[in-house]
Formats: structure tokens, C-alpha cells, sequence
């Protein structure tokens, strides 16, 4: 079945983005990155260490031909972090694409919404391809759209939280009013929590912690891929409708009665 | 000559005209150009544009790589 | 990786069981079947039409040298009327294995504790294989096994309802406490309850309606059985515990700032 | 012969003994022996009794096959 | 508005039944009987100690002639040990209530569904008022009634635990279906859980921990008494029915525009 | 109890602000604030019927003096609509405070941040008390907190929708941060509703629909002043923890055991 | 003189001065000024400013007043 | 006379008869008979029968009161 995502252009047949954070080592990171099957990995812009200038990281293992590489900018409080980043980000990985993150807040790492569309506008302007991350408002959401933004990128719940997907009634009214592509980004940290973000109709879902952390990050990311691709052929499957009433699955005649002889 | 590279102060040897080629001061930190992006005093330095960039006496400098990460 | 299931002595690879009923064709049924890698499928036993005896039924297309039949009492109102389907489809079919179902109630179908204790007491005591469809009780639930029951089968949801796994928290408390394979039956309606009942560690899942009604049964049994191998090995991956706050995924610090020169 | 089979009542040509080998029985409605249970008065006929069973006058008989079905 | 509950032919004002378990003092246990308006306390029968034998409980503080008493069967694991505790409560009491229990699992005190009818049976032989707790397993409740109990009191979660009413879907088909009051025992953690169980249309609600448990035992029993009667009320007033769309609560039109002048 | 709330220096002893459209007839808007005991109505600002000027409306019904009254930018969909009639709605009522909405999007009536934002600041300068309608968005909720706001006004679910606080999450992450009192706006079905967002420590509530649409609103309004104070009693009392297990309400010593006699 | 008033051409007499005060306007609709606002071409007109504000040839007039809603 | 209480064994000096009677024996434990349930051997006494009861060598007697309890 071809049933490929399109993301400003580019098609991907994996719906399943991944970070590349928090693995325990390279190796780990790399394999991880395999079992998910995943065609897109986020990375994070960060100061080069001047006293040890050439030490390799997770991402010099990573086989750059078969995954886009997608820089974000984690880390940065207000618009003017996240534009510096970003332009940073761009020179150095040679993408335009940006995952945009203006967070202020350290505890929950919910996103500014006034700052995000403020910092989108300036960065579509400059010519990047914008993927923000947002919170699950569908106004918000679609003010990013008409900006020009190539997806939104709306939170299941706090980034590393795990608690899954908290905000799927706003999810499903985004997702309704979307013409863009719809990326559930943090907070998944099972498969459940995925292939539900896919059968309502999300395009894809961004995971990280739930992959990276997990007791087997290679094992999980595995069946977060199966888990993807479940929730997505569900979606096109066309699930049933969920009934407050029981519905017999063998047939309710016929079933054989006692009886004692007549004679 | 005094810089401020990646927040920390940096003594460079500066050349006759009192600034460095910025490829010269990525050499002298040992840094491969191509892994590395490069902001002077807040303005980003286009990788075609390394060769023709110099930093002065104060400046500030920003050298950035990607390192692992999600959100 | 090996990770069998064994009920009864009687290994399986695929945790997922698959019910026979509501497909639109026999076709359908032998496709969705294939597609769903299942090895477990439940038969109904109900009245030959004996003035069509020789019609053909879904049945008839199934291949049996690869799929286990697992005869079940739907429709069974009373203890005896559970006792006699359950020993004419042990004639029929050659197994000794029963789905036992006691189902008073016709509105929700929900099993009767009583009458199923009983009746598994019973065919126990003439050799059956019992696996038992019950209410998520874990009390009954431990009285079951007790009695020599193969596995358990809490409901997660009404039959058919597609309303998923309403009965988690009793659910957990079963498998934690039992020393049985536990099979989450009825109400899964989507992937995701698949995926989220293996997750929390059940041993299997049985599916009917969610797979036959579906607008493509076939393509949702694909994804039925991508779920359910999603949340087993989810469930052996060990998934992160779920958490208040939020923790990033990238490196915290290392941020590039924006500093203007100090010349 | 009057017996009720899966609920109605059927009429058959007995033998001179009163009575009906099942295997007869099931010959004389066509059906397939190898496909179906039968139960005589609420008392399932194992398969291996099929040919020393009978049926007589008043007899309740259920005759089953399997169907498809979950739950 | 005259709303009166009955059990047994016995008329309350008061749906809230409250446990006198667990408080700091004799004091406060009356003060939060008093604020909580309740009319039926229930009480535990255990060994006197015989080194101090008339020892004063909180008991003793309670005025008799305003609430009546219902001794419980807490503690007991099986049948005979309930109907002994039982009969001893009776004889103690001089009432012929019962809040039957039959407990065998001591983590989760969930109780045992075949124990609980077959010691209903007995009790109801001896002419006691029999109001059982058990799972939220409609079927089970059912039977209780059929038996000829006051009551059925499903759970709403474990005892003690505060979790509120997980079993809501199942409390739905218990009272759709009951013909006897049905009372929600077990897992009320806060008003909130109190007024949706009366809400859902049940008789009326047994709370114990979380009133003596509160920082503030008797504002939180007064914070009850409020929840159980607005819960009450809603439901006799008719709860709007929950719309998956918005509906304005101001006039749409007649908004004032701005307009220049046409001059 | 003095437990009083103050909002922009105004005290109030109740917590439970009423909308006063959608009724059947004036009277029963009268008897449903007078059960409700609200001190703070909202009203709209609608253009007058030229043809039938001195029309009265349910407000002409309403006794002053004794409630305050809070005029609404219910309708407008754009940042200047709203200031329009806020400033109309200021004229009218002769109230500095206005409750501010802008809502682009009439399926779901779901508030726009950035006009939110925008309005409230030009509001705010000119002297306006504004409590903003609001996603259930912390970084937003903060943004108009430091602008000036005298509260927030997050969401429950979409306006009359009755669903319930499906944005509790998101809520108690509002309450946690705000320095302003945080009043739950819309979705409020039922007096549950009202009482968890009470317990978590909301400020207040805003209901409509659901008082005004019950079957009997009258008795529904007063369940909701219940349901209000029930929830803000329950604040304070501290309400137990929700855990995992259960937790004997009466001594686990002492039960009765059967002995026959040794003799 | 045409006005657009909440929406709707109306036509009034003006007086010589070619415009017409808004107490009289409103007394013409039969409107208590108590009970409405008044915005002119988009500026409310403060209660106190009412007696002085006039309305001319053209004037898009907005004349509300409170009525029941929530949100 | 030894006798097993609330599960801990007592000795009680009996009477004549070879066994106390249970008004008697309570007496003894200072135990108001108002405020208790008493079971010998699993029967319980009904308070009536308080009076004609004795117990005797080897008896299990159970001795309860009400205590604070909800479930």
C-alpha cells in the first residue's frame, strides 16, 4: 500500500519522526534509529566544547543518506534564541527545516504561543521550512497554517512526560480544521499512545524519551514503528464506532436446548 | 587580541590589521569548518561566507555543532 | 526473539485470538484471518439447518492445519445450556477446549460469576480446557484458576461495544495476582486498546468485531496484529513511567546567545 | 416415527425394531455425520457411538455444526 | 422538596452514609457525623480487650437516638467468619443490618462475589437486612437482589484508595437495571466523586476515609453532605446531555460593527 | 467560614458566576440566579430592535443592587469587534469590567491568544478590569496575567458543550503558576464539574448552559452553589491522596474467628 | 437625512444645521438613553457626551443595549 | 477452669457444677453485658439466653464490641 506523508514537498513513507537525545550511548542511538524505521531525526544546536573540539557525538554514527535530519531549538526561551538557533541550525546541518520551540517554561516546557507564531513569521520570511511546536489550540494552530508553517506540531502532554495523550479532544478538532500535516510531538510513551494519535488522524508523531529511555530503547523503538504503522492503517481501516451497548458476535439463533424425550 | 568565544574569553594573536580570518581562528582551535556553525556578535556567518570573515578585538563568537537531541 | 505464549501446554506465537462471526464473506473471514497472523480462532456451535444441511460456511475455507479452533457457548443463557454447547462442540470439532461464556444479560452480555464458576467446575471435571469469559472481578478471576481454568478472559468493554478497555485498573489487578495466561476479551475497538492491554502485560487479547466490522477487515487485522506484537514488546521493552513534568530531551545547556560586541 | 430435531417436529419411516440407527437418520436428511454433534434427550452421542445409537418415537435430537463466532 | 430514601421501609433524608473509622478523636468522629448530616453510621464488631474492658470508643460519644447503626462484616475473609461477625453484630447492636463483607485479598479488599451471595443467602434466612458490597459486576448485583438484599453497594474503587468511581460505566448498568437502592461504597476521594455517583443516579453514597483522612475531617464532611445533595439534586433536575460541538450561550446576531461614515 | 474572593479589589462570598442567556422566560432567569446565589452576571451587548425599542428582557428583571454585572465580548471575531463592544458594553452598564472574548471560529467557539491578547492590552490601557476568555494555555494564561488581566478564564471544554474539564491537566498547571485568581469558564455540565474544578483549586467557575438548559434550571442552579462551595470546602480541607491501593476503614485486629470447643 | 442605524438605511428629517442632536435621534426611535450605548461611525459617545454629539448625513450609528448571555 | 477468650487462654475457678455461668464468668471480666455480643464455641448467645448460658472446661469464647469501622 503506498500511503506516503508529504512535508513541504518531500514525501516520507515513515510516519514515525525521532529524537536523537538521552540514549545511553552511540551505538544505542544508532540501532534505535534502524529499528524505528524512521526517514526523519531531530537534533539540538549546541555550543561547540573549544577543549575538545573534535570529540564525536551519537550523530557522526548516524548514516546521513537515508535520514533528513531536522534541527530544532530546544533550549530557547524567547524568539530571539530561537531565531539565532535556528539560522544556526541551518548553516550547520545545510536543512532549512526547523522544528521551532520557544519555551519559556523550564518545569512543564509548555510553548509561548505569542512568541512561537511571532518567531515562524520572521523564519518563513528568511525562507525556512517551519514545523512548530505548539500546545493543542486549534486557533493557534490555525494562525500558524495561514502563516505559512509546513505542520503543527501540537503536545500529547509535557515533552518526556509520558503521560500520553492528554489533550486528544483539541488534537481531534486540529486535526479536522488541519491543511497541513498533523504531528503529535511529546508526550507518547507507549505504543498505545501512538497508534491512537494516528487512528484519529494525526499525519505522524514525533517521539524521543519514550524511545531513548525505555528499559530497550532498540526493542521499543521497534514496536513503536509497528505501533505507527498500526494506528495509521486503523485510521484508513476505518475503525467501528465505539456503542454504549454490547453487540452479539455469534450468531443469537440456534443455539441447542435441552430436552427430555417426549415418549 | 580579546574575544568572547561561546561565552568564555578567549587571547588570540591578532594579525597586522588587528582582526583574524575567522577560518585562521577556527584553525587555532583545531575546529573542522565543516562540522561547525558560526555566529559573530549575534549575526550568523553563511558558510560560503567563512573565508572573506574576520573577528575583531571584542568580539563576540558563537561556534556551534549539532548534538543529539528531540525536543 | 522467541516469546511464546503457552496455554495449556499448547504453544502460540501470536498472542492475538480472532473471532469468526460478522464477516461480510467467507473470503473476508480466511483473508482477515491470514492477515491477522492469528493461530486461535473461536467457532460458534449452533443448530444445522436441516433443510439446507450441506450448505457451506465460512468455515469451510479456513485452513485447520494452521489455525487452532477454539469453540466457544455464546449464546448460552444457563449453566446447562453452557454444558451442553460446550460438550456438542467438543464432538464437533474434536477439541477439548471451550471459550466459556455464561451470558444472562442480552442488552450488555455480561457473564454471569456465578453460573461461570460453575459450569467451568463442571467441564473441568470432564476434561475440558476451560478458558473463561468473565467480568474484569479479580476475585472470580483467582477462584477460576483455582478451579483448574486454563487462562482468564476479563471483558474489557461490553461485547462488540468497541469502547476499549474500561476495566484497566481491575484489569492490572488480575494480572498481577495470576498464575494464568490473561486474555483481555471484548471491547477492544482500535489498535491502541490492543496495543494498551499487552502493554500493562496481558498475555493475549481476543478480537472479533473491532476486525469484522471494520470498512476493510483485512487491513485492520494487519493492524490488530502490528498492535498487539507493538504492546508485547512494549511490555518487554519497559516503557517509562509516566510523569508529572516535563524533561527535555535535548542538552540543557549550551544554548547560543545572542551578544553584541563589546568593542 | 414423530421426533423433534433442532426444535421441530419430524416425521420418519421407523424399522421394524421401533426405532432408528442414528447413522440412518442422519443418511435419510443428508447430512455429512463427519461435520455435526448430536445430542438425544440432552445427552451429547459421542462420535465413536454414532453407529450404535438410535432414535425412537418422542425422541428430543439436536444436530450442531460449527459456525463462525466469537463471543 | 421531599426526596426521601428508602431501605427496608426504613425512610432517610440523608443519602450519605458515613464510616466511623479511622478518625484523630472521639471528638472529631462526632463532629464530622454531625456536619455530614448522615443518618446511617456504620460500625466494625471486634474482640473487647479484656485487660480494659471498659475502655470508651467513639462509639460512645455518638447520639444513638439520631443515627442508625450498621454494623459491618469488615475483616472477614471468608463466609463462616462473616456470618459469625455478622450474628455478633446483631446481638451487639440489637440491629438486624448488615453491611456484608467478604474480604479475602488484603491489598486491594476486593471482595469475593461467590462468598458474598452464598453468605447473603444464609443471612437473608436468618432474617437480616443484607446490604452487600461487591464489584461493580452488574450480573452479580442482580443475583444479591434476587436473594432478596436491601441493597447492592458496588465499589467504585478500592477501599480507602480515593481513586473515585473507576467503575462509573458499570454503576451505569447496575442502576439501569436494579430495582433495589443502590448505594456507591468504596473509593470516594472528594465531593467531586460523591455528586457524579448521585449524579449517574445513584441512591446514595457510604463514605469513610476520605472524611477522617481530610486535613480537615469535618469542613470536608460538611464539603460531602453538600457534594451527595447537589449530586442528588442534578439528577433530578436533568443534566444537559454532553454535545461533542460548542453552543453559544449569547445571542449570535445583533454583534455592533464598525462602520466609517458613508458620507 | 470567611472565605472570600477578591477580584480586582471587588470581594466576593460566592464563588459561582452565572451567564444569563439561553432561559426560557425572565422568571426563571430571576429564580435561577436568586438559587444560584452568584453575585457577579454575565450579560451581552447586542444592538436594539429600532422596531420595538422598549422591549424588556430578562434583565429588566434582575435586581441590581444586589448582583454585579459583568458584560461580555460574547460574538465578536475580531480583535476590533471586541474592542467596539467592549466599549458599548462599558457605556451601557457603566462596569469597567468586561469579560473578553474572541472567538474566530463558531463551530467550536474556541478563543483566539493572540487577538485575546491584543484586545486585552488595548483594553487594559484604557482603563478596562479584563478577564479574558482563554485556552487552557499556562504560557498564554501567564502573558495576560503580566499584561494586567484581573484573572484568567481557562476553558473546561468548548462553551455549552457540557463535556466536562477535559483541560484539567492543563488547569492545575494554570493554578499552580497564576498570581491572579483562575476562574474555569465553559463546558461545566454538571455539579461534579463544578466541584473538581473547585478542588483543584480554581478560584471560581462560570456556568450557563448547564444551569440554564437543565431540565429544571431553578433546581440545577441551586445544585451548582452547592456543588461550588462543596468543591471549595474540599480545597480547603485537604483532600486525601488518590493511591494505588486499598486501606482498611476499620481495625484489621480483633475479627471473631470460630473455635469449637477443645474439650 | 439617511443614516445607517444598526445596520439599516433610516431617513430623518435633520434640522437647519443639517445634522441632528442624538437626544433627539434617539427621543425620534422612542429610545430611553438610559438603557443603550451609542457609537457613531465606530467612537462610543460617552453617556455625558450624549446631549452635545450630533449626527449627520451618511453617520453609521450603532444603538445597543445589554441583553442575556453567558459566552 | 481453662477456657480460651478473644483467643488467649484463662483460668476461671469454676463452681460446683463444673462451669460458670456466663453472667458469672462477664462479672468476672468486669465486662457490662449491655455493651457486648458473646459466642461460645461459634454459637452466639442471644442476649436473652445471657442468663441460662454457661460455659465450660475447654470452651472457645468470642467477647465483642462495636468500634469505629467503615469497610
Amino acid at each position: 500500500m503506498s500511503d506516503l506523508l508529504t512535508v513541504a514537498g518531500k514525501e516520507f513513507s515513515s510516519r514515525l519522526f525521532l529524537g536523537t537525545g538521552k540514549y545511553a550511548s552511540p551505538e544505542q542511538t544508532v540501532a534505535a534509529i534502524e529499528a524505528s524505521g524512521t526517514q526523519l531525526v531531530t537534533v539540538a544546536i549546541r555550543r561547540l566544547d573549544l577543549d575538545n573540539p573534535n570529540a564525536r557525538t551519537e550523530l557522526d554514527y548516524i548514516d546521513w543518506s537515508r535520514h533528513s535530519v531536522l534541527p530544532n531549538t530546544a533550549g530557547c526561551k524567547t524568539v530571539d534564541e530561537a531565531l539565532l538557533t535556528a539560522r544556526l541550525g541551518r548553516s550547520v546541518t545545510g536543512s532549512t527545516w526547523v522544528k521551532l520551540e520557544v519555551i519559556p517554561d523550564p518545569k512543564y516546557l509548555l510553548p509561548d504561543p505569542i512568541g512561537t507564531l511571532r518567531a515562524a513569521e520572521q523564519l518563513l520570511s528568511e525562507g525556512f521550512v517551519v514545523l512548530p511546536y505548539i500546545h493543542a489550540d486549534p486557533v493557534l494552530a490555525k494562525h500558524l497554517e495561514e502563516a505559512g508553517c509546513a505542520t503543527v506540531m501540537p503536545l500529547g502532554s509535557a515533552i518526556g512526560s509520558g503521560q500520553g495523550i492528554l489533550t486528544l479532544h483539541e488534537i481531534k478538532i486540529i486535526i479536522e480544521n488541519a491543511n497541513v500535516p498533523v504531528v503529535v510531538d511529546a508526550g507518547i510513551g507507549a505504543p498505545s499512545d501512538a497508534a491512537l494519535a494516528m487512528e484519529i488522524g494525526a499525519d505522524a508523531v514525533l517521539i524521543n524519551t519514550a524511545v531513548a529511555k525505555a528499559q530497550d530503547p532498540v526493542l521499543m523503538a521497534g514496536a513503536m514503528k509497528k505501533a505507527v504503522e498500526a494506528g495509521r492503517e486503523a485510521y484508513l481501516a476505518g475503525r467501528i464506532a465505539a456503542k454504549p451497548f454490547a453487540s452479539a458476535s455469534s450468531p443469537v439463533e440456534g443455539v441447542a436446548v435441552i430436552a427430555k424425550s417426549g415418549a | 587580541m580579546r574575544l568572547i568565544v561561546n561565552g568564555k574569553l578567549r587571547e588570540l594573536d591578532e594579525d597586522d590589521h588587528g582582526a583574524i580570518p575567522l577560518p585562521e581562528m577556527l584553525k587555532r582551535f583545531e575546529i573542522d569548518p565543516r562540522l561547525v556553525a558560526v555566529a559573530i556578535n549575534g549575526d550568523v556567518i553563511p558558510k560560503h561566507d567563512f573565508a572573506a570573515a574576520r573577528v575583531h578585538e571584542g568580539d563576540a563568537v558563537e561556534i556551534v555543532r549539532m548534538v543529539g537531541g528531540g525536543a
